[in-house]
């Protein structure tokens, strides 16, 4: 069903956690639908230096958090914000096509943390 | 590497017994049951000897056993069947909210089709009571079905005392018997039962056969029309190896139930017991009227399909009303229905117990849990210690 | 004592090969394939290989082959779950007289809860032509059902045509290919078939698993609600085993058509004109359009039961479309819906040869035969010297 | 399907053929059902002395055609009148259920071929 990729991200979740100091936070999904992911932010120099996650969801939303996590360290804001659900799923060696719409929020997460980010440094 | 089936609400192994008796009727006794010459007649022999051992195990005559292909078509059949056939008595039909799909889609789409459909709340433990039924019953009601056990969480019904209400109203009742065929005893020369479903798969017989008692004078509208088989209410060339196997698989349970059903009822309690001591955890339906076999909880702050996955990688094999399991976007209707929150039973596990679990594998399982249930909730964003 | 089985249309043996490759699946890879730790994943592997060979093998896309019980079964959804799902767009259904009663009763039923059903006419060889399908059709027709070969008379009808004629009108076309999977060659991207039913117990798999095959876009109502098995178009759990089998059984049919389809269409021709040297005996079906291992015969003055009883106390297995061996009371509605009298169509005798039928057997049937419709006319009132 | 004494008179069924100088002949079914028999007595001191018939129909009514002549050979017109369809089935040692009605005609047969003597003979 998942991918060796995906199973690696779900076995072994990378960033799992919170950023206490974090600059800025996501939250995306709802506990109804099943899938519920959080992350954490650190900014520096316009660039994202560290991140963290935690999800309620299935294994595709567990790796598909990790991965984000991955994808988006050490990218600007602007880029970060360019990683589309879709670029996570490829990441991931794909999904399988029920997930692609339930639980591939990671992305979403991060654009809300950037989001957040922006809002409170008054960058919006 | 550790391998432990608890499933078996899923399915179940066919049993060496069982394929050894199913064997002949592949390629050797692979007669058409219907044709007249010695072939034929040699695999109609088998099913009529299967049809006997069958009727004569539930309390059944012969002629009121319609094989089908699985559980789900019986269920259908029963609910199409009667709603077609009785179409001019009335359209009213009442079920409940925590039926196995095959009644419940079967009913959505007959209310599509015309009928009216009503479908019973449940309590906080998943049962209806008779007093439900007889307070929905109407005039134009034609049909009444109520499943014996639930698969999710267990909990039995209490149809001998629902038969009897529906018995004085006329209609007919069905019960979908799927998860207590061969488990629990069912007699039915002595229950108000005019429709009940089971499925060979679920006690160590085949895939892909299932059965229909159909109470003699009960007349339905077939659902696959066609050839004269099953006395023309289910067409389709026999499927007699697997019928055979359902039988045999039937005998077997039956004779073992006895020993069985305590040696499991033991297993279930001392795992629901083991389960209990981990933090944030509660047991889903009827302690006291329940399979022997079914363990259904639910863990706070987790899902399901992550639990199975962790589980699967440490050689369980356990099942879950997690939307992510059952190809929808809804978790669970039976938790649903008996009150829990979409979070609470998006965090379901049930495991279901067999012949070949052994004290061995609860403890292994109690042993393993904890662990893949703190590590989770220590990923969720739920969870505040 | 000799044994000649001569009824492969009725039914076949599974092949050796067939049944060694369904063997894992009863006991070992038992899991429910909608599981997903990995006893269901091994399971739903299993299923989803058979599904690639059974496409790939009839020029379909795995996703259009939807498994079902039998051929009645994929019948029966063809025509109800069209019926059922197109009801907005029409109610008007054709199809032919000759078509098996899976067919046959389905449209009957349809009929009788509000559509209208148009039964074509056959010619004296059973044929049915695009021309009267284009005629029958009306703005309402919202189905077209006819078979690919009959099997009684063996007649193969001209569906590609037909199929084209359907297309332009924009009603879906079925075809009950259950005579001719794995014997004619069947390449759906190149046919105007949006429907098309087979069964593996006819090309030497196991009883109870057939197919519909379901073109892209194509939308029926289910015939059998409840899990999302088969893409939510067939519930019930997946008769892995025998699902295997259909596939390993077209695989090798296929594999050994271009050898056993001539080798069999010679023993045929061999049967008919020994058969033809009996006295008042004639022919049923198309001589050219006809299915390779078909022999359709009918010898006046005498009954077809009493026939195959003589022939089955001589060792061999054959049938009859008389009223006795079909559990009516009226003889075979092919051969009346070709213009046969009734007398005649009583005492009609079909062979059909397989896989292990040698130029021996044809000719044992042959010795026999004679003395056998001999002995009957001999008894026979209506015969006269 | 058939019991041993249907296939043992199917097999070998008694008094087969005609009576050219029948006194009485007797003939029901038709072809359209798939069943027909013929019989033909000889009556001697209103006793029947022969019987012989044809059938054509299915093993059901070749064996009660066959064992109906066994019956009524040597009988009492009166007795032989009595022999009903039942008690043909039973001689047989039953008949399946489908059986019963379209194929066991034999008695009647015998009972035409009776009404036809007596007719013949001004007794009716
Ligand atoms: C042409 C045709 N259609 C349908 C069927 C029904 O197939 P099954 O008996 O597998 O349901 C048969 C076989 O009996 C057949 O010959
Ligand atoms: C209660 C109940 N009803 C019906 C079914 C359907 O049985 P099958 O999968 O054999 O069609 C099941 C099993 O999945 C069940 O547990």
């Amino acid at each position: 069903m998942y991918s060796e990729k995906v199973m690696d991200h779900f076995t072994n979740p990378r960033n799992v956690g919170e950023l206490p100091d974090a600059d800025g936070v996501g939250e995306v999904g709802n506990a109804r639908c099943g899938d519920i992911m959080k992350l954490w932010i650190k900014v520096e120099d316009g660039r994202i230096s560290d991140v963290k996650f935690k999800t309620f969801g299935c294994g595709a939303a567990i790796a598909t958090s990790s991965i984000v996590t991955e994808l988006a360290k050490g990218k600007t804001l602007d880029e970060a914000e360019q990683i589309s659900n879709r670029a996570v799923a490829e990441a991931l060696d794909g999904l399988p096509p029920i997930k692609m719409h339930c639980s591939n929020l990671a992305a979403d997460a991060l654009r809300e943390a950037i989001a957040d980010y922006r809002k409170k440094h008054n960058m919006e | 590497m550790t391998e432990i089936y608890m499933d078996h609400a899923a399915t179940t192994p066919v049993r060496p017994e069982v394929l050894e008796a199913m064997m002949p009727y592949f390629s050797v006794e692979f007669g058409n049951a219907s044709s007249i010459y010695s072939w034929g007649r040699r695999a109609h022999h088998g099913l009529d000897q299967a049809r006997d051992t069958i009727a004569g195990l539930i309390g059944a005559r012969p002629e009121e056993i319609v094989f089908t292909a699985s559980g789900s078509e019986a269920a259908n059949m029963a609910l199409k069947g009667a709603a077609w056939g009785l179409r001019s008595k009335g359209n009213h039909i009442i079920t409940t909210a925590v039926e196995h799909h095959a009644v419940l889609d079967s009913a959505l789409w007959l209310e599509k089709n015309g009928f009216e459909v009503t479908f019973l709340p449940v309590d906080s433990e998943g049962r209806v009571s008779p007093e439900q039924v007889r307070d929905a019953i109407r005039p134009d009601t034609i049909l009444v079905s109520v499943m014996h056990a639930n698969n999710e969480v267990g909990t039995i019904q209490p149809i001998a005392e629902i038969g009897s209400v529906v018995k004085e109203s006329g209609a007919l009742f069905h019960t979908d018997a799927v998860q207590t065929m061969g488990v629990l005893d069912i007699d039915l020369s002595r229950l108000d039962i005019d429709l009940l479903s089971f499925s060979a798969h679920k006690f160590y017989g085949p895939k892909g056969v299932g059965a229909l008692f159909v109470r003699k004078g009960v007349r339905l509208d077939p659902l696959v029309h066609g050839g004269a088989q099953e006395r023309r209410r289910r067409a389709g060339t026999e499927n007699v190896a697997g019928i055979v196997g359902m039988a045999k698989a039937l005998e077997l349970a039956v004779a073992e139930r006895e020993v069985e059903v305590p040696r499991i009822t033991k297993l279930r309690d001392q795992l629901i017991r083991g389960l209990r001591e981990i933090p944030h955890t509660r047991v889903n339906g009827s302690l006291s009227e329940r399979l022997p076999n079914n363990v259904s909880v639910c863990f706070e702050f987790i899902e399901g399909e992550s639990l199975l996955l962790n589980l699967d990688m440490r050689g369980i094999a356990a099942s879950s009303g997690s939307a992510c399991t059952s190809g929808s976007l809804e978790p669970s209707h039976v938790l649903l229905a008996m009150g829990l929150s979409h979070e609470i039973a998006h965090g379901s596990l049930r495991l279901t117990l067999g012949r070949e679990n052994t004290e061995n594998d609860i403890e292994y399982v109690l042993n393993e849990l904890p662990d893949i249930v703190h590590r989770l909730r220590e990923m969720s964003p739920l969870y505040d210690k």
